[in-house]
């Protein structure tokens, strides 16, 4: 009896969006089977799904960063810029210098990580509002990547590189075991430690945060710069899967996925909550309805309608009102059965 | 009960009956039934949690009942909004002061009904009528000036005179005086018989039972949600109120018990010159192991002022600290903490509580920020702690993971008391602990406080209470325009005192 | 009217009118009724869309679409002149009409269904950049001698012009300022913004505030996205991407705090003054290339941060001082 | 005396765009100017200001990318009531040829069909196509596109069976071709039409990865001839790619000296572009990187 009720603790909240995920794939699994399959061949998993949740990665990273921000009551708009820097520099040094590969790993996320650190900067201690800092790192960002490679493609021949970008490790694609292993950490970090607790304390009320003795500046600097980091390693992903760093275009808009991905899994734009893993699922979601919106042979200018169109029913499937709606009428009709 | 409702023969202006709401895990309102007659001062009383709020949340449409019938005017009564429940004539003053805290006063007091010139607002007459309204309730205070500017009081005031305002027949005010000191209460009770005279009912929330029978005609008590009964109040003994309350009789709360002063030498902190610019003159004191030290003072008097630099909350500009006789300069709360303080702050709502977080989070806090974020402390010990101090404060909840938001607001401000509780400070400042707190656990909490500094704690507690100062405190700063003005100490210490300290 | 209210929208006026003083000493041409003329013109959309955008943030929100509603609404106009051979004056209005429409759509499913704002405008803001493309992908040439005489409309001053649509945009700048202080619709989006629960407690209508809220950002981005239209005599799928971020900024940059509930509606004049304003500086000079343009746009947009941020803390200083 | 030009510029979105500003500002530079550049970042409100702030400048002439093919007509006007003259770069405009002096540049449609009748050479007109479009609306995509139908109309095996947006990038690319893969199966298409070759770089990749040879299994032809795509066709990766002329600057400000030296300039200049094989990529791409 106490086992069942721990059970049914957990937040009901988590439902929605695995649902909605859920359902999506089952319709288009009904509508095209082919859209289910999973094959295996040459040593890796193959078939839409698959592709789903590889092509979904560098979202759902970023996502992972943007969630513990947006936990803390900010927001990050620079990520995209931050994923084009990343990459840039990743890419010059592959192909300027003879660093080993993990030195430029090292280098590129913590490029990133400089980078958030400069937005919580902004954000904590000079009191710039989160959309605004972080916008001023969007805007620039993007020129220092066109700085840092002289505004041109840089492509590399990198065999590390090749293996982020397409190998595979026991049948699973290398990025998807990135993934995994930073969504773990991440939940370890913030979950079997205190750390968690305080960014979304200090997400849902800064000032009482402070008088409680939590240093809400420094943590709120913490997101942002695990936020930047989150970024770097997708950058490095983004590259790797064509072998080019085409600054102008990486990472664009990435950001609104992103945020789009952390709301999805339910959390609240005001801050407060972190959901680390329901964040994974939103990610998955937006990818799911591009991947569909390609091959499905919709005429490009139905993309966002589509898109849109999903998005806003998936909400609204997800929001109280509709779910109070939903139980009202459950009782009703139990309440009809009872009087029969 | 013994006593029995006295026959109304007016009909009666509201009338509920059988009025159920229930939230997840909690029935909050289990078939309540009274009336309220026209031109009566009504009492609703019960313990943290009993369900006051929640009847009138549902009175006025905030929250939706599950069943039950409300007649007003002998008409069906179903408001959908506060706003509505307004234009019916229901006039309302919520718990938590439920104003705007980034408009001026002004905005405030004349949102919805602002005068119009040529169709337009018109600032200049909205200012006046602000004015007028400041008035009535006696304060006299620049409405142009942004709400937060403003002590938690005076936007109580504020928030008082504008339900006054609006022309209602029937008024609410829910535990309206719990932050208010003996002179704006006594200015209250003059408009609220002016209103009465009117032949406009009030219902009142309050835990003093010294208020209710000052002012009110008849009670209502309720408890865990269900109506227990309404009672003439001058037929009701206040024994027999209590333990309509609480279910059980309760020892009078001992009076002037605390007079033998800590001699102990050695002093916990120890202030000299201490102040800032603008918002503290210079205060010397000093604090010893064990004793506890009440503020008092008026309205704006300084004394929450105090509390904040002390804990480092304000960055102070003039004098010196002492901590357990090692001279120290904090510079934020995280270090008052780690040099022992503790501070529970007036206005819980903005920094007391973190309303999405849960009960347990909430209680924790405070001793998981001291440990470090490195050390967690783990989930069991979590429970067994929070559990004890639910226990020990008698909290309602239903269980842990309850956002605190949605505690009532007496309880809240317990699951806050524990907060600082559990981290065992040296020395907790304490701003205004007992507010909204009823009697059962007031005393629960005076019981607390003084075998804490039993065991070798110290408190600064600042109250608009001056009884309860004088029952534990063994000595008492009278502060007056953000100065200190006098200290009492030992049998000097009596209400009597402290109002003519304040008065001079 | 130096008090803590206002004190950020002066410090935002104080940094504007440094920015153009350098600008008038450092090059020549910039000071003058010219390039005044100029700013009024070409911010005019921008401004307009930041005026609602302003209301959307004071109460609280955030409009992600007003970009897409520009561009739709210049489809709209196109389509309804030129294919349907629609007189423009009757075109303006069905497309003012459609696009408060979609806003109001939007604020209902805000309010109904208590979705937060920035992803239901995001939804809007996919929705209505695919409609604009459904209309028409192609770029067409709105050409109706009514809509050009609109476009050359204007009062000449000494050597500036203030034309037609700096005139709309001053209308519609003045429209929003009375709306937000003198009327009761204007103090409700206030208290919406500083505290929505407590509002719904003094009565405030909540839902239906928040719907009005955001018809009014539709109504006034498709009058920009109609102003847009006029400046140009032209419609095409891509126009007014990321406008909403130059908005926000402009509404941000003029005072007004992202929490809502604090700042001014003229807030957004001053923003999206300011934004003009660096980028003819960085014209002016032109030898940045693009990454430095970005870089330089970035850079300047701090510092016009920080130097609002210092001279509230001083006039913050000043006033401690002046009433001790 | 020293000329003052303004050049008024898209943006940065392509590395070819990038070329073509630089190219621009040597020439200028090495002619002595002047020369005022201002970055119109995709917007073509941007680049009004931009022309604005030159008419306020004072500016002896302008040379105008336009991001777009109308809504200059005002500011055109503008410049002329200024007395300054106005030359276009890149593409042509639809609006009155008295605007402006003269137009210097390429042609999408034109582009589109080069590849277009490249592609019906290799497969003798018949050929299943997927197309990777540009970004949806732009209006480089939109032309190429119909220069590219107008072409395969002509042949009744060569037809376009299934087109998305690749947002003219690498990674779109890929991933629009990944899902073509997928859902009509690589044995089914004949030849992959990007409009960049950042596209045609993320298709080659997904070609790759699905197992097939990228220009053999699959022919691909784009557009832009980035420093990039040589090494990627030296690679055997793709077949063919489309030269736009970088340097239209020259051509330019010759135009803009003539018309200021009181001389006739003919209303359009073209510049030439080219097709570039496998055969010279190695070379190229020594030449470029
Ligand atoms: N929004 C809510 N969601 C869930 N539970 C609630 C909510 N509001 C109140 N409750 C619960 O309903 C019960 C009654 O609360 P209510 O606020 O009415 O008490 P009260 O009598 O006003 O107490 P106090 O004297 O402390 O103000 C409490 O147990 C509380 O936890
Ligand atoms: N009656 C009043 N007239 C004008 N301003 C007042 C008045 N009361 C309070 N204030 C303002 O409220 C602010 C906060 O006061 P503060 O909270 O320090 O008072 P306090 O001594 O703690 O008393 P209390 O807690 O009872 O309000 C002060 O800065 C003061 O400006
Ligand atoms: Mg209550
Ligand atoms: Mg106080």
């Amino acid at each position: 009896m106490k086992e069942r009720k721990k059970f049914l603790d957990i937040n009901p909240k988590i439902w929605g969006p695995i649902f909605s995920l859920v359902v999506i794939i089952v319709i288009m699994g009904i509508i095209d089977p082919g859209f289910i399959q999973i094959e295996f061949k040459d040593g890796r998993l193959y078939g839409s799904l698959i592709d789903i949740l590889v092509r979904a990665t560098p979202t759902a990273i970023i996502a992972l960063g943007m969630a513990v921000v947006i936990g803390t009551k900010g927001i990050d708009l620079s990520v995209g810029s931050v994923v084009a820097i990343c990459g840039a520099v990743a890419a010059v040094l592959i192909v300027e210098t003879q660093l080993p590969f993990f030195m430029v790993v090292i280098v590129s996320v913590l490029v990133g990580g400089g980078i958030g650190f400069l937005n919580g900067i902004m954000v904590s201690f000079i009191g710039i509002q989160p959309i605004i800092a972080t916008l001023i790192l969007m805007v620039s960002g993007r020129g220092i990547a066109q700085l840092v490679t002289g505004g041109r493609a840089v492509s590399f021949d990198s065999t590390a590189m090749d293996i982020i970008g397409s190998g595979a490790l026991l049948a699973i694609p290398v990025r998807l075991w990135i993934m995994t292993a930073l969504v773990l950490c991440t939940v370890l970090l913030l979950r079997k430690t205190a750390l968690g607790l305080f960014l979304e304390s200090v997400g849902a009320n800064a000032k009482a945060s402070r008088l409680l003795g939590i240093e809400a500046r420094m943590l709120k600097v913490i997101a942002y710069i695990f936020s930047g980091m989150c970024a770097a390693v997708a950058g490095m992903i983004l590259i790797a899967d064509v072998s080019t760093a085409e600054i102008n275009r990486l990472g664009l808009w990435l950001e609104l996925d992103a945020i789009l991905a952390v709301v999805l899994a339910g959390a609240s734009l005001n801050g407060g909550r972190i959901y680390l893993g329901l964040t994974i699922i939103g990610a998955l979601i937006i990818q799911t309805l591009t991947t569909i919106i390609f091959s499905s042979g919709v005429p490009v200018e139905y993309n966002l309608i589509v898109k849109a169109c999903i998005i806003l029913a998936v909400l609204l499937i997800q929001s109280e009102t509709t779910k109070n709606y939903v139980s009202q009428l459950r009782t009703k009709s139990l309440e009809n059965r009872h009087a029969e | 009960m013994g006593v029995l409702e006295p026959v109304v023969d007016v009909q009666p202006l509201l009338e509920i009956k059988n009025i159920s709401k229930g939230f997840a895990g909690v029935q909050a309102l289990n078939k309540v039934s009274f009336s309220i007659a026209p031109g009566e001062i009504h009492a609703l009383l019960g313990e943290n949690g009993a369900g006051k709020s929640t009847f009138i949340k549902v009175l006025t449409g905030v929250y939706t009942r599950d069943s039950g019938k409300i007649l007003f005017d002998g008409q069906d009564f179903h408001a959908t909004s506060s706003g509505h429940a307004q234009t019916q004539g229901v006039s309302t003053v919520y718990q938590e002061v439920n104003l705007i805290p980034t408009m001026t006063v002004t905005e405030n007091l004349t949102l919805l009904q602002q005068p119009k010139r040529f169709g337009l607002i018109s600032p200049k007459r909205a200012k006046q009528r602000a004015l007028e309204m400041l008035e009535r309730v006696g304060l006299n205070i620049d409405p142009s000036k942004q709400l937060d500017s403003y002590s938690i009081a005076v936007q109580q005031l504020v928030a008082i005179a504008r339900a006054i305002g609006t022309k209602a027949k029937l008024l609410i005010l829910d535990e309206p005086t719990a932050s208010l000191d003996a002179k704006e209460v006594l200015r209250l009770f003059e408009l609220m018989r002016q209103l009465k005279s009117q032949g406009i009912s009030i219902i009142f929330v309050t835990h003093f039972l010294d208020q209710v029978y000052e002012i009110t005609d008849r009670i209502t008590v309720l408890r865990n949600g269900s109506f227990i009964g309404t009672y003439a109040t001058k037929k009701l003994p206040q024994a027999e109120l209590i333990h309509a309350m609480v279910g059980k009789s309760l020892d009078e709360l001992t009076s002037g018990s605390n007079r033998e002063t800590s001699d102990s030498a050695d002093d916990v902190l120890r202030i000299q010159n201490f102040g800032k610019q603008r918002f503290l003159k210079p205060v010397d004191l000093s604090i010893a192991k064990g004793e506890i030290v009440g503020l008092a003072g008026m309205l704006g008097s300084g004394r929450s002022e105090l509390c904040e630099i002390i804990f480092g909350a304000q960055a102070v500009d003039q004098g010196s600290m002492e901590i357990a006789q090692n001279a120290v300069h904090i510079k934020s709360p995280k270090q008052a903490i780690d040099h022992g303080l503790g501070y529970c702050p007036e206005d819980r709502k903005i920094d007391g509580i973190i309303a999405e977080l849960s009960v347990r989070e909430n209680m924790i806090l405070a001793l998981q920020a001291k440990r470090g974020w490195l050390k967690p402390i783990p989930m069991t010990e979590q429970k067994a702690m929070v559990e004890s101090m639910i226990e020990r404060l008698s909290i309602k909840t239903p269980n842990l993971n309850k956002p605190i938001g949605e505690l009532s607001g007496g309880n809240q401000q317990k699951v806050i008391l524990a907060r600082w509780l559990l981290t065992q400070p040296t020395l907790l400042l304490l701003d205004e602990p007992t507010r909204g707190i009823d009697i059962g656990a007031h005393h629960d909490i005076i019981a607390i406080m003084k075998e804490l500094c039993e065991q070798g704690m110290s408190l600064l507690v600042a109250s608009s209470e001056l009884e309860e100062l004088v029952i534990f405190a063994h000595r008492v700063v009278v502060m007056k325009d953000r100065k200190k003005v006098m200290e009492l100490t030992g049998s000097d210490i009596s209400q009597k005192s402290i109002v003519n300290a304040i008065a001079q | 009217m130096l008090n803590e209210r206002t004190l950020p929208l002066i410090s935002a006026i104080i940094v504007l009118l440094l920015l153009y003083g350098f600008g008038s000493i450092a090059y020549q041409g910039f000071f003058g009724l010219r390039l005044a003329g100029y700013l009024l013109t070409d911010n005019a959309f921008i401004i307009v869309t930041a005026v609602g955008m302003a209301f959307v943030i004071l109460s609280g929100g955030i409009d992600l679409s007003v970009g897409s509603m520009i561009a739709f609404v210049c489809a709209l106009m196109a389509l309804l002149v030129v294919k349907f051979q629609i007189h423009p004056v009757v075109a303006i209005a069905i497309s003012v009409c459609v696009g408060t429409l979609f806003g109001t759509v939007m604020g209902l499913v805000i309010a109904i269904f208590k979705i937060q704002p920035f992803i239901v405008t995001l939804a809007g803001m996919f929705l209505f950049r695919g409609l604009g493309y459904v209309i028409n992908t192609q770029q067409v040439k709105i050409d109706h001698p009514f809509m050009s005489s609109l476009s050359e409309f204007g009062i000449i001053i000494g050597q500036g012009e203030l034309n037609f649509v700096a005139i709309i945009m001053i209308l519609f700048l003045a429209l929003g300022v009375i709306i937000s202080r003198y009327t009761r619709f204007g103090h409700n989006v206030y208290a919406i913004g500083g505290d929505a629960q407590s509002a719904a407690l003094i009565g405030v209508n909540v839902p239906w505030t928040t719907v009005k809220v955001y018809a009014l950002s539709g109504f006034y981005s498709s009058v920009a996205g109609v102003l847009f239209a006029v400046a140009t005599g032209s419609a095409y799928p891509e126009i007014g991407i990321a406008v909403e971020l130059d908005a926000i900024a402009a509404v941000v940059l003029g005072g007004t705090l992202l929490t809502g509930g604090v700042g001014y509606v003229f807030g957004a004049f001053i923003g999206g003054m300011t934004f003009g304003v660096i980028q003819q500086l960085i014209n002016f000079d032109g030898t940045l290339n693009a990454a430095s343009t970005r870089i330089v746009i970035g850079a300047l947009l701090l510092l016009f941060i920080l130097l609002q941020k210092i001279i509230l803390v001083w006039a913050k200083k000043f006033s401690a001082k002046g009433s001790d | 005396a020293e000329l003052t030009i303004g050049f008024a510029q898209t943006g940065s979105e392509s590395g070819w765009r990038t070329a073509f500003t630089n190219a621009t500002k040597a020439e200028a530079e090495a002619r002595g100017y002047n020369f005022k550049f201002s970055d119109g970042q995709g917007k073509q409100e941007n680049q009004i200001k931009a022309i604005r702030s030159f008419i306020a400048q004072g500016v002896d002439g302008i040379v105008l990318a336009p991001l777009v093919t109308t809504g200059w007509d005002k500011v055109l006007k503008e410049a002329q009531r200024a007395k300054i003259p106005v030359v276009l770069v890149d593409r042509g405009l639809d609006s009155d040829p008295s605007l402006y002096v003269t137009s210097v540049g390429s042609d999408f449609t034109q582009e589109g069909a080069m590849i277009a009748a490249w592609l019906a050479v290799e497969t003798e007109g018949t050929c299943d196509i997927v197309e990777l479009q540009g970004a949806v609306g732009a209006d480089a995509a939109i032309k190429r596109q119909t220069g590219f139908a107008n072409v395969i109309e002509n042949f009744s095996g060569m037809k376009i069976i299934a087109s998305q947006t690749g947002s003219w990038s690498a990674t779109g690319g890929k991933e629009v071709m990944e899902s073509f893969l997928k859902s009509i199966g690589g044995e089914n298409i004949c030849a992959v039409w990007a409009h960049n070759d950042n596209m045609a770089i993320g298709a080659a990749q997904a070609i790759k990865e699905a197992g097939l040879k990228p220009s053999e299994d699959i022919l691909i032809g784009s557009v832009d001839a980035i420093a990039e795509i040589f090494k990627t066709m030296a690679d055997g990766e793709t077949n063919v790619t489309l030269e736009l002329s970088p340097y239209q600057g020259a051509a330019a400000f010759d135009a803009l000296e003539a018309h200021l030296a009181g001389k006739d300039v003919p209303k359009r200049i073209t510049v030439p572009g080219g097709l570039f094989y496998p055969e010279t990529a190695a070379e190229e791409w020594a030449k470029r990187k």
